[in-house]
């Protein structure tokens, strides 16, 4: 039986059920990174607000984005971040003061930044079409490569250049290693 | 109210300013860097939310969200590294103890 | 005979640029590159300025060159050029010979410095320098010699670093400096927004041409004075230049008493179309100019250093030339500048001798009956102080008397007053100097007295050389007055401005106005050079106070009102003292008092204050920059953030 | 993609097979750093010989994201210069500390070429990509020295604000973009055009503008954005140092002729007062904490955030009508990258062997100790302070000028520019007395520098002396750069 686009009974569009889940998950998971102490636990809200942004990415209708967002960002970059926690996790570095001694004029930044950003979206109006419009992955990449394969290009190239750099900085010092030269 | 564009514009917004927060108050530079991700990310969103509603932009709306993680993972790739190797010289993640400079 | 001209100011700089950087290996050699480049450039320089000055060989009233064309974009037109008329030659007859003698003297002042090659590679950057802004064509060239010329100042009044109060001077010179160099360069922007040119003749001619409303002409007049007033040290920029003695003697008298000093009177003459279409700014360069002289004159009185009371009395004499210059009185100024520059040339590089003779001591009360022990060094500064007091025939005396004549007759009375005052004034001090210095008792201390001793050649030759045209200058040149020499070969330059200010230069007339205030003023001066010799001449051995410092402050004179009195006429020390007393706390005390304490408080206060807030605030702004990172974020976001309100402030607009 | 795209990109093509050379020839013959330098140097000369090949043409490629004219050349060409400088400067530095040259040669170049393409980029996708090439590649370097605490501390807070202001720029970026509903440079002047004929702008365009300055003023360290430029620059090894303060800053200039000059053209009404702000504020509060420092690399840093205050008059200048202000600001630019290379080279010179500070008090009679570095360091510091016939000089005296012709609040600027130039004297010369008036403090050897460093030293030197005494020549090169779409 077809659920139908909204609620029965209620009448509230599944749509808007799906939104603000997902608005509250990420915003909720979001807080979260920025306040736990333990810094694994930061890691792994990381992920669940990279998850539930995936799931607007396709409410919004561009699967595409969504996948590439839980291939890179879960799998990748979390993946990536949860290393170096590892790694930099010491008896010398306890989980207690993880605040600046800022935290009350960040919070207060933040705030303001917050309202300056809703304020001028509220009292802008947008040429939007006023619905949402699916997005075709084969259209996708015929632009890509097209009116955006110059920049692709250069992200390649980029990405390279941070992985020689990347390398260059965190490998370990092995003896016979130019440095020692 | 998920057929709005406001909505998902504010939400980027909010989103944002958490990763602004995250990163003025987080003490530990992994942390940071994750709030910049967070930043990033609302970039993101507020890029994708133009391409669901306007529609000139909406096949390109995923072809800069495309590019904007991959240049998200470059970026992540050298914050990582260069908390490596400072780790290596201090022995702490902590930013705030990094402050040799201060004249 | 043009093509000679950058000549002049590159041998100079090829000296210096050789020197600077081989002269540590040439060792006790180091200066004769530098010396040589001067030589030559000065036999170049007397061809041209002898053939400006001649109208002659191709250069007639004023040729220039142009080596290149320094820059043509933004619509904006510079000439790296250069440009000779007989202003120009005046100039330049006095930089290089005074910079030549000045450096033959150096190589035995120095003799056993070890940072000689230095002090000459310095010299020669700054004969470049000067001869730069001499010779330059163009505004901005002038700039850049001026600023060039503040630098050697600075590098050269610092030259004996580990001494604190050298750095300390140094610095000073160069802030009070800055301010005046602001006002040029603020000129330097009206006069290209408002003409769009900065060749100084083809400013002119649009002067004159009425290419400038007045007010802009005003504006631009009172801020090329600015520079003149910095780079000159009058009132109330003159502070810098009496600190500035704290460089080596032949630095206080080639830069800051003969030549780089000028450069605010020949800018002012320079610009003569531009002042001269300005009658409102004109007074207030005599005023300014009239106030200096009698300001520094006042201050000469109580002077103890050598160096000082000459420094003083070079800051009169500056004011002396704006007087001149303010009261329209052009060419007066410039042959001042000449005869000033020679005899005060004289008398610096004879003071360098004396102190290099009583073991560099400079406080005259420990000085006295020098006269014998160094004769070549006495002789030559005598001549000098006759000239400076303005005894006929000497150079002094013409150019002092034509510049108050000027005054008078223009209708400027009160300037002529004042001056009639100063030159009474200076004509005491000087031989105060000179009684302190080489007559009376010796008050040498009795160890150095037994190696007192004649300076060598190349000391005393300069002083000799120097000495002739503080002689024989005004004669040569000066002599019939206000026809003679330099009035042929300057009237080119300043007619036009003479006759649009509406007035024709009267005839000198012997038996008229002039005559009659020669013979006044020349009474007064001799009058004043009596009571000198009378107060310091007198030799008093009797009361036994040789080699004790005299007690000559203001303040503790008047604490001793009572006991002065009672050694009133028994002591040539009282004498001066009591002529103190009289000057200074009768009618002369508060206003002396007051000068000083504006000097001391209120312009050294101020110019320390800036430097004092300026570091304050740097350190606050400093103290921002804490190390932390989320200090700078939050730093970076409240600066969004105020971008953020200012965004909106401009859209809802 | 065509042959005639590639063609038109050709420099930026060479300078990545020139990065890839580097660290081919590495892998090839490793310990063999002649080889390396001369690949890199040989490359980059090959390079300038592509972008001169490319002089007086124009074109655009891949649809109008990357265009070619004149500016381009012109900021190409100071790129290849800074990027030769730097290894120039580099070698004589990195090899006695043991860091190895094919990386620093490589990255550098890779960075180089971000700079080069941000010159070029008509598409604020591209404009963005390029920008990250150019700063990721950045932050390696100033941590290039990865055993030293002091060049990670600078490289990490580097890294953290810069990624920072990344973000926000980007959010910026994505707010314009989805008003203007294009990427390409020429289209979003267009829908500009429209909106400021429409008289007022949105809040939502404020807010993107308001996002996109900041990131902007703070990859050109403007004051209140100017906070990572002190750390970054004292940590980084000096001739790291030497190519952050010039590579990163002309970047940022770049980008703020293609993307305010450019897109954000017709809006200029708009931006003008914060530019007016932001130079107001950055030269003065730069001249200020100068004045008070004893580190010749941090007061250095400081004054290079004086200088960004001076730039920003020429383009405050340009806002204000005055199309000279544009040539002004690549005058300057060029002048103030030989100029301050020059003088970071000088202090890196100091410091050839390790361990030597960069305290003021390492200068101490210099003059003396070792004549030539002492002339050249002076040669350098003079033209920043603006004395003339140096290149500094005119480099002041074209903003200063454009502003006052443009009048108004600019003459007010100007003057406050005037006003600020003559503060600078006083650090600047400061290390002069320093170098020509104090007593060393121990006598240390004179530092002979390698050959392709003293190389690298007069190039900076006759350049600074070329531009002061023949500005014409560089005059002629910036007037035809700054003639170009806005």
């Amino acid at each position: 039986m077809p659920i139908g686009d909204s609620i029965p009974l209620i009448g509230i569009r599944w749509d808007d059920v799906l939104f603000v889940a997902l608005a509250a998950t990420l915003l909720v998971s979001a807080l979260l990174v920025v306040t736990l102490r333990d810094i694994i636990r930061c890691g792994l809200a990381l992920i669940v607000s990279f998850a539930s942004l995936a799931g607007i990415y396709v409410l919004l209708g561009n699967p595409l984005v969504a996948a590439t967002q839980v291939l890179v960002y879960i799998g990748a970059i979390s993946v990536l971040v949860l290393f170096a926690i590892m790694l930099t996790q010491t008896k010398n570095a306890p989980a207690r003061l993880v605040f600046q001694t800022q935290t009350l004029a960040a919070a207060v930044a933040a705030a303001v930044i917050a309202v300056v950003i809703t304020v001028a979206v509220l009292a802008t109006t947008w040429p939007s079409a006023g619905q949402r419009l699916w997005t075709s992955t084969t259209d996708v990449a015929h632009l890509l490569f097209r009116d955006y394969v110059l920049p692709f290009e250069v992200v390649s190239v980029l990405l390279t250049a941070a992985v020689i750099g990347g390398v260059y900085l965190a490998r370990r010092e092995i003896s016979g290693d130019g440095e020692n030269r | 109210m998920s057929g709005s564009l406001d909505s998902y514009l504010v939400l980027s917004g909010l989103l944002f300013a958490i990763g602004t927060f995250g990163f003025l108050a987080r003490r530990n530079a992994i942390s940071m860097l994750m709030s910049i991700e967070l930043m990033i990310n609302a970039v993101n969103l507020t890029v994708v939310a133009f391409g669901a509603f306007v529609p000139a932009l909406n096949t390109h709306a995923a072809v800069i969200a495309l590019l904007v993680i991959a240049v998200a993972a470059a970026e992540a790739t050298i914050g990582l590294a260069l908390v490596m190797a400072i780790y290596r010289n201090r022995k702490t993640p902590l930013v705030d103890e990094y402050d040799s400079m201060s004249q | 005979m043009t093509y000679l001209i950058p000549l002049i100011p590159l041998l100079p700089l090829a000296g210096f640029v050789v020197t600077g950087l081989l002269g540590r290996q040439m060792g006790r050699e180091s200066h004769q590159i530098a010396v040589w480049a001067v030589v030559a450039s000065w036999l170049v320089a007397m061809v041209v300025a002898f053939a400006a000055l001649a109208h002659g060989f191709g250069i007639g009233d004023g040729a220039g060159i142009t080596l290149w064309n320094w820059i043509p974009a933004l619509g904006f037109k510079a000439e790296m050029g250069f440009y000779v008329d007989a202003l120009t030659g005046c100039l330049l007859i006095v930089v290089t010979t005074i910079g030549m003698l000045v450096h033959i003297y150096s190589i035995g002042y120095m003799a056993h410095d070890p940072g000689k090659w230095r002090f000459f590679a310095y010299l020669n950057l700054f004969m470049f320098s000067m001869l730069l802004l001499v010779l330059a064509d163009n505004f901005l060239l002038v700039f850049a010699g001026w600023e060039l010329v503040g630098l050697c100042s600075y590098l050269l009044i610092g030259f004996w670093y580990p001494r604190r109060s050298a750095a300390e001077a140094a610095k000073k010179a160069f802030l009070v400096n800055r301010v005046g160099d602001m006002g040029f360069a603020l000129a330097i922007m009206a006069i290209w927004t408002q003409l769009g040119t900065l060749n100084m003749q083809a400013v002119f001619k649009l002067v004159e041409g009425g290419g400038l409303s007045s007010t802009w002409v005003a504006v631009v007049a009172l801020l090329l004075f600015c520079g003149a007033v910095g780079k000159s040290a009058q009132f109330p920029l003159h502070v810098w230049l009496p600190d500035a003695m704290e460089g080596p003697t032949p630095v206080s008298a080639l830069i800051h008493a003969a030549t780089m000093v000028n450069a605010g009177v020949y800018l002012v003459a320079r610009c003569n179309p531009i002042f001269g279409a300005a009658p409102g700014v004109m007074v207030v360069v005599a005023a300014i100019g009239i106030f200096t002289a009698i300001l520094a004159a006042s201050i000469a009185f109580t002077q103890t250093d050598i160096k000082r009371v000459l420094a003083y009395s070079t800051l009169s004499q500056l004011g002396y030339m704006f007087a001149s210059l303010g009261v329209g009185a052009w060419t007066a100024a410039i042959f001042h500048l000449m005869s000033h520059g020679f005899f005060k040339g004289l008398l610096f590089l004879g003071s360098g001798s004396v102190i290099h003779a009583v073991g560099d001591e400079q406080d005259m009360r420990k000085m006295g009956g020098l006269a014998r022990k160094i004769p070549i060094t006495y002789v030559t500064m005598l001549i000098g102080s006759v000239a400076i007091a303005g005894v006929p025939p000497l150079a002094g005396f013409f150019s002092k008397d034509e510049i108050l004549g000027g005054a008078f007759k223009s209708g400027f009375l009160w300037v002529w007053a004042i001056g009639f005052v100063v030159a009474g004034m200076t004509a005491f001090y000087m031989f105060r100097l000179m009684g302190m210095t080489f007559w009376g008792p010796s008050h040498v201390d009795p160890e150095v007295e037994q190696h007192i001793h004649e300076s060598p050649l190349t000391m005393t030759r300069p002083l000799i050389l120097l000495a002739l045209p503080a002689v024989f200058l005004g004669l040569l040149i000066g002599y019939p007055p206000e026809s003679g020499l330099l009035h042929q070969w300057l009237a080119p330059v300043f007619e036009a401005t003479i006759a649009a200010g509406g007035r024709t230069e009267a005839a000198y007339s012997f038996l008229g106005i002039d005559g009659g205030l020669a013979i006044v003023t020349t009474l007064l001066v001799v009058t004043a050079i009596v009571a000198a010799w009378r107060l310091f001449g007198v030799d008093m051995p009797a009361i036994g106070l040789h080699a004790e410092p005299r007690p000559d402050r203001v303040r503790e004179v008047s604490a001793r009102r009572g006991l002065d009195f009672l050694y009133r006429g028994s002591s040539a020390k009282w004498w001066f003292d009591d002529l103190n007393n009289l000057l200074f706390v009768v009618w002369g005390g508060r206003l002396a008092g007051a000068v000083w304490w504006f000097d001391r408080v209120v312009i050294d206060g101020t110019v320390n204050g800036i430097g004092t807030v300026t570091t304050q605030a740097g350190l606050g702004l400093r103290r921002v920059q804490t190390g932390h990172v989320q200090n700078y974020a939050l730093g970076i976001a409240i600066g969004l953030i105020a971008m953020a309100i200012g965004y909106f402030l401009i859209a809802v607009r | 993609m065509s042959w005639s795209d590639l063609g038109t990109i050709a420099p930026v093509v060479a300078s990545v097979l020139v990065a890839a050379a580097i660290l081919i020839v590495d892998l090839a013959l490793p310990n063999r750093r002649q080889a390396i330098i001369a690949t890199a140097l040989g490359g980059l000369g090959i390079v300038a010989v592509v972008i001169l090949l490319q002089a007086g043409h124009t074109g655009s490629a891949f649809g109008g994201a990357y265009s070619l004219d004149n500016l381009t050349v012109f900021l190409d060409m100071i790129f290849v210069a800074i990027a030769a400088l730097t290894i120039l400067f580099g070698v004589d530095y990195i090899e006695p500390r043991g860091l190895p040259i094919a990386e620093f040669a490589a990255i550098l170049v890779f960075a180089v070429t971000g700079a080069m393409l941000i010159a070029g980029s008509t598409d604020l996708v591209l404009l963005f990509v390029a920008l990250e090439l150019m700063v990721l590649p950045g932050y390696v370097l100033a941590g290039f020295a990865r055993r030293d605490p002091y060049s990670t501390e600078g490289a990490i807070k580097y890294f953290l604000l810069g990624s920072f202001s990344s973000a926000i720029l980007l959010f910026g970026l994505a707010y314009v973009w989805g008003i203007t509903g294009t990427t390409r440079v020429d289209g979003v002047t267009a829908a500009l055009a429209k909106v400021a004929a429409g008289g007022s702008i949105q809040p939502g365009l404020a807010m993107g503008l308001a996002f996109m300055s900041a990131g902007v003023a703070f990859k050109m360290a403007a004051v209140p954005f100017h906070y990572w430029t002190p750390d970054a620059y004292q940590g980084s090894p000096t001739p790291i140092t030497a190519y952050l303060s010039v590579g990163p800053k002309v970047g940022a200039f770049a980008i703020a002729l293609r993307l305010f000059v450019g897109a954000l053209g017709p809006l200029r009404a708009d931006w003008l007062p914060v530019v007016i702000v932001l130079a107001a504020l950055t030269m003065t509060l730069g001249n200020l904490v100068a004045i008070s420092q004893d580190n010749v690399k941090r007061m250095l840093a400081y004054s290079s955030i004086a200088h960004t205050g001076y730039i920003l008059v020429g383009l405050a200048a340009y806002a204000g009508g005055q199309h000279s202000g544009l040539s002004a600001i690549l005058f300057y630019g060029a002048a103030y990258t030989f100029m301050n290379m020059g003088a970071f080279a000088v202090v890196a010179a100091l410091q050839r062997r390790p361990g030597v500070s960069s305290q003021i008090a390492t200068f101490a009679g210099l003059g003396r100790r070792d004549p030539w570095l002492g002339a050249l360091m002076a040669v350098f510091l003079l033209s920043l302070t603006g004395i003339p016939p140096l290149a500094g000089f005119w480099a002041k005296a074209y903003v200063i000028l454009a502003a006052v012709q443009a009048g108004g609040w600019l003459t007010a600027l100007a003057v406050l520019a005037m006003v600020n130039a003559a503060a600078a004297a006083f650090y600047y010369l400061r290390v002069v007395v320093y170098m020509y008036m104090r007593e060393p403090a121990d006598e240390l050897r004179p530092s002979s520098p390698g050959l392709l460093f003293r190389v690298g030293l007069g190039v900076t030197c006759v350049l600074t002396l070329v531009f002061g005494l023949f500005p014409a020549i560089a005059a002629a090169a910036t007037n035809a750069a700054g003639v170009f779409g806005g």
